[in-house]
């Protein structure tokens, strides 16, 4: 098959993440890492909720303290916005229109990019507010972690889809690079899973 | 067009090759060497500790070196030397035995091996600095937090980098059978190493990432001063010990189901039947691996986490011995109407069963909570996982040695050699551990560095350091075959040198070429090649035409990933707020450059194209010769 | 392969020749609690000698039957895929073994880690129970008796056929709290305090002059294997006779000259400092950071494992890091020779009673 | 030919109409996740509730935008749910019976 020759709409496949070997192992040892990253995270959700509240004195500040209902309903926000953009980028990649997927993908950076700048002005907040800290209680090592990786997450998945997209500016789309896109945009849709999880088993249930 | 079969290269081109291989035969030959050498290691590891215990208050070894060894042997053995020698077997031959080109991902095998490699170096090197692991390969929170100096940062960080190397086998297997299957290999034909490849890896899947948590949680509360280990913050010891065993019970299942693997390939071959059961040993497979997840706890049945937790993991752990029975029984009526040869592989089968009975059903016995608060922690418990890693393990390495040695190398392992070492370490072996069982149960803890006279403990002591030595003969013994093998060892030129083989490796010539099978195999049964055999065939059917094959290109990227993580190591135990109070801000320069550079790598690799390279039709012509043809 | 199964034999009657020393042994039960892990210890083996038998049994009956030989080197032997019946076989009777050996594992999990019995009182508000509190430190033990108001170390005093309840808590890192002969381990945790408790037999305690043996059985550092510590197990008007010592402690004056200038070493060099001398030390669990020497005159064991005897005592007081690596008490190396004998002096005359 | 495109084309913007379907449903159910909890529900309804919703959520995030509902989907989802099951049993676990 050829990998890096132009396409047209017309001998495009249906499915060209799929369509050679190597996009078919790189979709299946995708999908399986991210089968492993679930197992990550879990470890990183038993650690909090075992770590929950956990602080040396009363002077530290506890979740009912901290978390606030409208930043969280922004970032979820953005987040699951991203998740619909890379969704409309992998629809253009299917139907071969690589403007429209590039397009799509550097919105879905941008939001992404949004949610990072939030994440990051929620961390200052606490830190500088509450000093609630990395190294403060337990309870706050343990929430920088899980929210910490999630958000390094964020950022590996940002570099991914922002190397493709300028890699791939001039070369245009085929099949050595379809399953690449696919997988990022897969990647992207797990962060978002991870997220309504952090959302809700964190911030909400952190606020009942 | 080069030929890389005909190419000779001279001793700096085949070590280039090596360091740049991606073909998986050639990576199995590093995971083996490098596997023995760690091997070896951990073998003189506990040479050392069996002296210092020979004696009631011997003074061979002091208390701190002591700990040191046993860390260091207990570590070295299950991440070091166990894991990648199954792993040379899992590449050597799992592509093979389903018909396949290579793996899925050459390039994260490479990395994978790499990544261990500079692993198992970064932990040894804490030798040479002198400031060594010390609180046990489980290395507990409370302990390894006290523990002063850079010893617990090297296991840290040496686990952390091979634990990702081992991760990436995992993914990489799995997507092999997934994916790189020949025609007419359903799920229901695959070799049982194989099957048992594919559900090791799985636990390995969802087994390291707890690991990779826990080891972060302490390398941030040594390195970065967070708090999740320190109870005066709110911080709690247990979860590193729960975290701890959700990652290391299924790593006993991940040593121990390859092994199975092994030997139902051995018991066949050598009994000249077909494996009784398949089904239910797949069936079993899965099973141990499924119930594998349920039961960590059992090693934590004196942490007081209270009769509930204790009775419920009890009964989960119990469970386990159904599975492991039905493998049993199903060997045993393998080789029942059989035509059993006695060859060194089929002797280290036949040794196996009896051992690793004794060594599940002890632990089965620590499965009874109660009675396992006087069985945790002594050396009842040492010598039940040397029943079950030795027995079981290191058996089935020791047996696909001497099995797959022609398949890898071309040679024949010396066969009289070959029932020296097994004589020697089989003694040497039962000596050592059955009397541990009692020392256990007389009341001696495990992991203590003497012993004080006359409170029962010296003869079994004596006879555990005597039976220690004649193992460690019986390992020269199979140092010296490996040498004198690759002076002056016999040539196979046959494919099925053992003449009895019925899975696929045997249907290549040994070893085979680089690009395996030249024209990828049509399977019709279980047993492929033994089927074929019977009717009459001499080779395998081809389910395509002879045409060119893509091969992916070698790479030096993976060296440079993994140093990359060496070096960002060294940097992270020196940062300015790690524990030990000697840091300095270069340990954060070299700890962002180190990460640079991996990073950087990373970055070059995926911004290259690579499109791999064809070998075209007509060289292929040209080696029929060669045992390349699919046969 | 006949010569492993030799030495099976011979270790098998070697090994039936002892249990070990009945001060240690699990294999010689000494309370309530040893017998009742002992006998599930009797009865997974009795099961898992019936399995090993049963493989053994096969095993030996196909190696002598399907060996290949000369005559049918070239037979194929039948290529059998399975049997139903014989694979359900091995399924059901395994489970049904376990099923035995699961009832009395539940039964006895729950019984043993039942305390309510801790917290019974009499009708004048006591506790009917002794209690004793375990502080595990790097590399000693101290038991802290609250109902009594009396704290020792190394050597555990209780009395025999009673239930003793003990609460576990380590001050550095993870201990483990074992005493073989009388029931199973538990750890010693730094995070929460763990609670069990033990029977001592007095038939048992008679055999073994009144003092079994106990160790720490979770790695906690260089000197884990020297953690060691006695049990005095004595019958209970004996028991209640030291207690009352214990309450009545009273610090006397040394005699002779040596044990005086002893005593004035012992102020001179703040040894008071960590060492408290009278069992009711009023200061917090974190500030007892050396071992009680009340009563030390009456010790088992110098540092919990060395014989007891006034030549150890000053081994030990001039470099302790050298015969327990790593343990946290100052060495005495520029201690005369005199001066380490005074100190010996004196801490022998310290005795709650003759 | 040209048909083929024509109903390719047509199936893909159908299979986009359903993606941005859910889409809306998942921000609805988000939605309601936060307003139970700004509300003030009592704790005992709105934990259980809160992990029913983020689960039909990340359902959706599964089978509509990951495309987990699309053929040869077998093997990646057998091995989410061998993570997921992993994940559940060690949560479980750490919030049930281990501690004291």
């Amino acid at each position: 098959m050829n990998l890096t020759g132009k396409f047209t709409l017309q001998n495009w496949p249906d499915r060209p993440e799929i369509a050679t070997q190597e996009g078919k192992n790189k979709l299946i040892g995708l999908w399986l890492f991210l089968g492993g990253e679930t197992v990550l995270f879990a470890t990183l959700f038993a650690t909090y909720l075992a770590l929950k509240n956990r602080v040396p004195d009363s002077s530290h500040p506890l979740t009912q303290d901290l978390y606030s209902l409208p930043l969280v309903f922004a970032m979820t926000a953005v987040l699951l916005t991203s998740s619909l953009t890379s969704v409309y980028a992998i629809y253009h990649m299917r139907n071969y229109n690589f403007k429209a997927m590039q397009a799509w993908f550097a919105i879905t950076v941008l939001l992404g990019f949004t949610f990072l700048c939030l994440e990051i002005y929620e961390f200052f907040h606490y830190v500088t507010d509450f000093g609630h800290t990395f190294r403060s209680s337990a309870f706050g090592s343990a929430y920088y972690f899980l929210v910490g990786t999630h958000g390094a997450h964020v950022i590996f998945g940002l570099g991914w889809i922002t190397g493709l997209l300028i890699r791939n500016a001039k070369r245009g789309l085929n099949l050595y690079n379809a399953p690449k896109y696919y997988c990022a945009s897969l990647y992207w849709h797990f962060i978002d899973v991870v997220w309504v999880f952090i959302f809700s088993v964190v911030y909400l249930m952190g606020m009942v | 067009m080069m030929n890389t079969l005909t190419a000779k290269k001279g001793f700096w081109g085949t070590l280039w090759e090596y360091l740049t291989t991606t073909d998986h035969k050639k990576i199995a030959h590093l995971y083996f060497f490098a596997g023995g050498f760690f091997f070896v290691l951990g073998g003189i590891e506990a040479l050392l500790i069996r002296i210092q215990l020979m004696f009631p208050e011997n003074d061979f070894l002091e208390a701190a070196t002591f700990n040191e060894l046993f860390t260091m042997h207990g570590t070295t053995m299950i991440f070091l030397a166990a894991t990648p020698l199954l792993f040379a077997f899992m590449n050597a031959v799992m592509p093979l035995q389903i018909g396949a080109r290579d793996v899925a991902f050459p390039f994260l095998n490479s990395l994978g091996f790499w990544l261990f490699f500079f692993g198992g170096v970064f932990l040894n090197l804490s030798f040479v600095f002198g400031q060594v692991p010390d609180a046990g390969w489980t290395s507990y929170a409370s302990l390894s937090m006290d523990s002063s100096g850079h010893g617990i940062d090297f296991y840290l960080i040496g686990l952390q980098i091979a634990g990702f190397g081992t991760l990436m086998s995992g993914i990489n297997f799995l997507a092999t059978i997934i994916t790189m299957r020949a025609p007419g290999m359903s799920f229901m034909r695959m070799p049982m190493f194989t099957w048992t490849t594919f559900v090791a890896s799985g636990l390995i899947l969802f087994a390291f990432p707890p690991l990779t948590i826990s080891i972060f949680l302490l390398m941030f509360d040594r390195l970065f001063g967070s708090q999740f280990f320190n109870v005066a913050m709110g911080g709690n010891t247990i979860i590193w010990e729960h975290l701890f065993w959700i990652f290391g019970h299924p790593e006993v299942y991940i040593l121990i189901l390859p092994a199975f693997g092994l030997f139902s390939e051995i018991i066949p071959t050598f009994s000249r039947k077909r494996l009784f059961g398949y089904s239910s040993m797949v069936f079993a497979t899965f099973l141990i691996g499924f119930l594998g997840f349920m039961v960590w706890a059992h090693h934590m049945f004196t942490v007081g986490m209270g009769s509930v937790a204790n009775a419920i993991f009890a009964v989960a752990t119990m469970a386990i011995a159904v599975p492991t029975g039905i493998k049993i029984f199903n060997w045993l009526l393998t080789m029942w109407g059989g035509s059993i040869k006695i060859t060194v592989p089929m002797l280290y089968a036949l040794g196996f069963i009896p051992s690793f009975v004794i060594g599940g059903v002890t632990g089965i016995m620590q499965a009874v909570a109660p009675l396992d608060y006087q069985l945790h922690d002594t050396y009842f418990i040492v010598a039940h996982f040397h029943y079950v890693i030795i027995g079981g393990v290191v058996f089935a390495i020791l047996a696909s040695t001497h099995f797959y040695w022609p398949k890898m190398f071309g040679r024949m392992l010396n066969e009289k050699l070959g029932y020296l070492t097994f004589a020697f370490f089989f003694v040497g072996f039962h000596m050592t551990f059955f009397i541990q069982h009692f020392l256990g149960l007389w009341g001696m803890p495990r992991r203590v560095f003497t012993f004080l006279p006359d409170q029962g403990l010296d003869f079994g002591n004596l006879i555990s350091s005597i039976g220690a030595i004649l193992m460690g003969v019986g390992a020269v013994i199979l140092v010296v075959n490996i040498i004198v093998t690759t002076i002056k060892g016999e040539k196979v030129n046959v494919n099925d040198p053992w003449g009895d083989g019925r899975t696929m490796d045997w249907a290549i010539a040994s070893p085979p070429p680089v690009y395996n099978f030249k024209q990828i195999p049509l399977v019709r049964g279980y047993d492929t090649w033994w089927l074929e055999k019977m009717e009459g065939n001499k080779e395998l059917p081809p389910s395509e035409p002879l045409q060119d094959i893509h091969m992916p290109n070698g790479s030096i990227i993976p060296i440079f990933i993994s140093l990359g993580l060496f070096i960002a190591g060294f940097g992270a135990m020196y940062v300015p707020s790690n524990v030990v109070g000697d840091g300095s801000p270069w340990g954060t320069v070299f700890l962002i450059v180190g990460l640079v550079i991996t990073f950087g790598s990373m970055l070059l690799r995926s911004l290259r194209d690579d499109l791999g390279y064809y070998i075209p039709k007509k060289d292929l012509v040209d080696d029929v010769d060669r045992g390349g043809k699919a046969i | 392969m006949k010569k492993w199964r030799l030495l099976l034999v011979g270790l098998i009657v070697l090994l039936l020749a002892g249990c070990g020393e009945p001060y240690l042994s699990t294999m010689q039960p000494a309370g309530e609690v040893a017998k009742i892990q002992f006998d599930l210890l009797l009865l997974s083996t009795a099961i898992m000698v019936l399995v090993i038998t049963t493989v053994v049994l096969i095993y030996v009956i196909v190696l002598i039957r399907f060996r290949r030989t000369k005559e049918n080197e070239n037979v194929i032997p039948k290529q059998v895929e399975g049997s139903n019946k014989l694979e359900a076989i091995w399924t059901i009777i395994p489970i049904i073994l376990l099923i035995i050996l699961a009832i009395p594992t539940l039964i006895s999990t729950f019984y043993l880690g039942d305390n309510r019995g801790m917290h019974k009182v009499n009708a004048q508000g006591e506790r009917e129970a002794v209690v004793v509190n375990v502080r595990a430190h790097q590399y000693w033990w101290e038991f802290e008796y609250p109902d009594y108001g009396i704290i020792t170390s190394q050597d555990l005093v209780v009395p025999t056929d009673e239930r003793v309840y003990f609460n576990l808590l380590a001050s550095d890192v993870k201990h483990s709290f074992w005493v073989p002969a009388a029931g199973g381990k538990l750890d010693v945790n730094t995070d929460n305090e763990n609670t069990f408790w033990l029977v001592f037999d007095s038939d048992k305690a008679e055999e073994v002059n009144n003092i079994f043996y106990g160790k720490c059985a979770e790695l906690c550092g260089p000197s884990h294997a020297l953690m060691d510590f006695k049990v005095v197990a004595l019958p209970r008007e004996e028991f209640d006779a030291w207690v009352e010592a214990m309450q009545n402690y009273e610090v006397t004056e040394p005699e002779s000259a040596v044990a005086k200038e002893g005593q004035q070493l012992f102020e001179a060099n703040s040894c008071i400092g960590c060492h408290a001398i009278t069992p009711d030390d009023p200061r917090p669990v974190e500030a007892r950071t050396a071992p009680n020497l009340a009563d030390f005159g009456n010790r088992t064991t110098v540092a919990g494992f060395m014989e007891f005897n006034k030549e150890n005592i000053k081994k030990w007081l001039q470099n302790p890091g050298e015969y327990k690596p790593g343990n946290k008490m100052y060495d005495h190396a520029n201690f005369t020779e005199e001066e380490l004998d005074a100190l010996a002096e004196y801490l022998l005359t310290l005795k709650a009673q003759e | 030919m040209a048909k083929d495109i024509q109903y390719r084309l047509k199936k893909n913007r159908e299979e986009m109409r359903i993606q941005f379907i859910s889409f809306g449903l998942m921000a609805f159910l988000t939605i309601i996740s936060f307003l139970a909890v700004g509300l003030g529900f009592p704790a005992s309804f709105v934990i259980p509730f809160l992990l029913l919703l983020a689960i039909i959520q990340v359902l959706f995030q599964f089978y509509y935008f990951m495309h987990a509902k699309d053929e040869g989907h077998e093997f990646p989802m057998s091995f989410m749910y061998g993570g997921i099951f992993t994940a559940f049993l060690m949560i479980l676990a750490f919030c049930t019976i281990i501690w004291w």
